[in-house]
């Protein structure tokens, strides 16, 4: 296909319900099936396109990218013989994303039957019931009244609810996990130990306390901090194990 | 057989929850008042000539179709003995505060809430969704309560684990960073309240 | 002109407020099973013959009476505003995976579409059509999913087995039970590392 009927067709990214999807699309735009495709080639044409939107400054959603990566990945193995001779003993990567197009594909199917149904049975009307006819001061409960949600918005609401007078106190959001470690980083030299509460100062927001005492207790699970508390109440320690942290790891 | 005036109009008399005046369907059908007035009379005797079990009836001013008051000794069985009343906002807030703080005292449910929270308690009580579960060993002693296994069937669930746990709550219901803040602190509010 | 057993089981078809399955009418009508299927198709023709826009609706298990499609168009005009909108593509797929795989995790269901489903599953969540179903016994005991007797109605399906393309799906699903197992475990592996 040439670069210019390329552009003709070009199409909006958020059309597309994820990278299958677009997958899907450009096999179906040319024409190919889905058992018989060529990593190369596909590899080829959804990095134009992830390219061109690029281009056109659009967001892009993580998935894309990581299928981006993992496309480019494939295709540079398959042009080394060596790689090549060493992936014939486990599963070709390309026959396990070309079945999972292939499934994928059959719920995108489903789903559209599944539309159909939705807009005949849509314009279905029932009548009201006559319960309220009949009972009129029952008040017994069965199973499947309430449901979990219904609980759980119960609780949602009550967080709303309870929102205490306004006080002269801006709210803030609370700080991902990724920025506390790297704060944490830097704060903490290896092997020195330090105060939790003075490694935060004094008048940390109460966010900010529990931003950080959550990530403090994460990266105790991790094994890369130890954390001490002499007596109930008493101040924590922290110190670092780990040399470098790989935050993203 | 139903001409489709008719038809249109006996679908809006059966799916309605309240009358439909005359003046609606006129409006909902473009049809005049009177192919109206007519049209319903013919749903009558088209209704009693197949021997249905369903009727036009003249209420507030509007018609709508029910079930023939003679069929109410099978009908009214349908209904007979079974749920109807949901449980209202403030017993499912009480019960959930029960259901993650259990065993809970009263007074942890009403720091919670905010509200005096005892009529709650006591329907949840009689509607064996909680049970006392012991006393709390603190000043005055007070009741702790718990959910039951009535509480478990009525949500579909096979144990306490299989409530969802906070964070995966927040998943679903999509808190905000400040709600999660704002439960933070009332949760220490609360706390520091039973150490006093 | 139907006989006193059709016009019984009609006026529950009628009344009720969810589907009325074939052992509840006859335990309601005193009659028996085959009894009961003859009266019901005996109602589906008399209404037919005479025009009615009502039919009877073989859904989640049971029966019901409902207006036939044909008139929504002017039904829906009463329910106008108050009616959901269509479900999105992105609800429908997770649907789609959930109904087939039940019980499913969200990260069974995001690895088939290879997308996050997370505001997906809220929507279902909330419209009633997916509920929670349990926990799986595996590390980190995610949340299980599942569709509703809501799904089937608003699908008009009568149960599970009448989900489209059945027998390929199930074909399809058996084959790769494993990758969406060990894409499944990935994609919980990731999670767990956001943890707020």
């Amino acid at each position: 296909m040439s670069a210019d009927s390329q552009r003709a067709c070009r199409i909006n990214i958020e059309d597309f319900e994820g990278p299958l999807d677009l997958l899907l699309f450009l096999i179906r735009r040319d024409e190919l099936d889905v058992t018989t495709i060529y990593v190369a080639e596909v590899a080829d044409q959804y990095l134009e396109y992830i390219r061109e939107a690029e281009e056109l400054n659009l967001d892009i959603a993580g998935e894309y990218l990581v299928m981006a990566a993992t496309l480019t990945r494939m295709k540079s193995r398959m042009l080394l013989p060596v790689e090549r001779a060493l992936m014939e003993e486990t599963e070709d990567p390309m026959e396990t994303l070309m079945r999972h197009l292939v499934l994928y594909k059959a719920f995108k199917e489903v789903a559209s039957d599944l539309r159909e149904n939705e807009s005949i049975w849509r314009d279905v009307f029932t009548p009201p019931g006559e319960r309220e006819r009949y009972k009129e001061d029952i008040i017994e409960t069965d199973p499947g009244q309430a449901s979990l949600l219904d609980l759980l918005l119960a609780l949602e609401n009550m967080t709303e609810k309870n929102v205490p007078p306004p006080r002269h106190r801006v709210r803030k959001p609370l700080l991902s996990l990724t920025d506390c470690v790297n704060v944490l980083d830097k704060l903490l030299p290896a092997n020195v130990s330090r105060d939790f509460a003075d490694a935060l100062g004094k008048n940390a927001r109460q966010a900010v306390v529990v931003s950080f005492f959550v990530a403090v207790l994460e990266l105790v699970k991790r094994g890369w901090l130890t954390a001490e508390q002499r007596y109930p109440f008493a101040d924590i320690t922290i110190k670092r194990k780990e040399e470098r942290w790989e935050v993203n790891a | 057989m139903l001409d489709q005036l008719a038809r249109q109009i006996e679908a809006l008399l059966v799916a309605t929850d309240s009358p439909v005046t005359l003046n609606r369907i006129c409006e909902l059908t473009g049809c005049g008042t009177e192919s109206a007035e007519q049209a319903v009379l013919r749903i009558e005797a088209e209704l009693s000539s197949g021997g249905h079990a369903m009727v036009v009836a003249r209420l507030a001013g509007g018609y709508r179709i029910v079930t023939d008051p003679d069929l109410g000794f099978v009908v009214g069985q349908l209904f007979e003995g079974k749920r109807h009343s949901k449980l209202t906002r403030a017993s499912l807030e009480t019960l959930a505060v029960i259901a993650y703080r259990q065993p809970a005292t009263r007074a942890q449910v009403e720091a919670v809430r905010g509200v005096n929270s005892d009529s709650a308690m006591r329907t949840l009580l009689e509607r064996d969704l909680i049970k006392i579960a012991g006393r709390q060993e603190s000043p005055g002693r007070p009741l702790l309560y718990g959910t039951t296994a009535r509480f478990l069937e009525y949500f579909g669930l096979d144990n306490l684990e299989h409530l969802p746990r906070m964070d995966e709550m927040e998943n679903l219901l999509k808190l905000s960073a400040d709600d999660i803040e704002r439960m933070a602190s009332e949760l220490s509010g609360e706390e520091s309240d039973q150490i006093l």
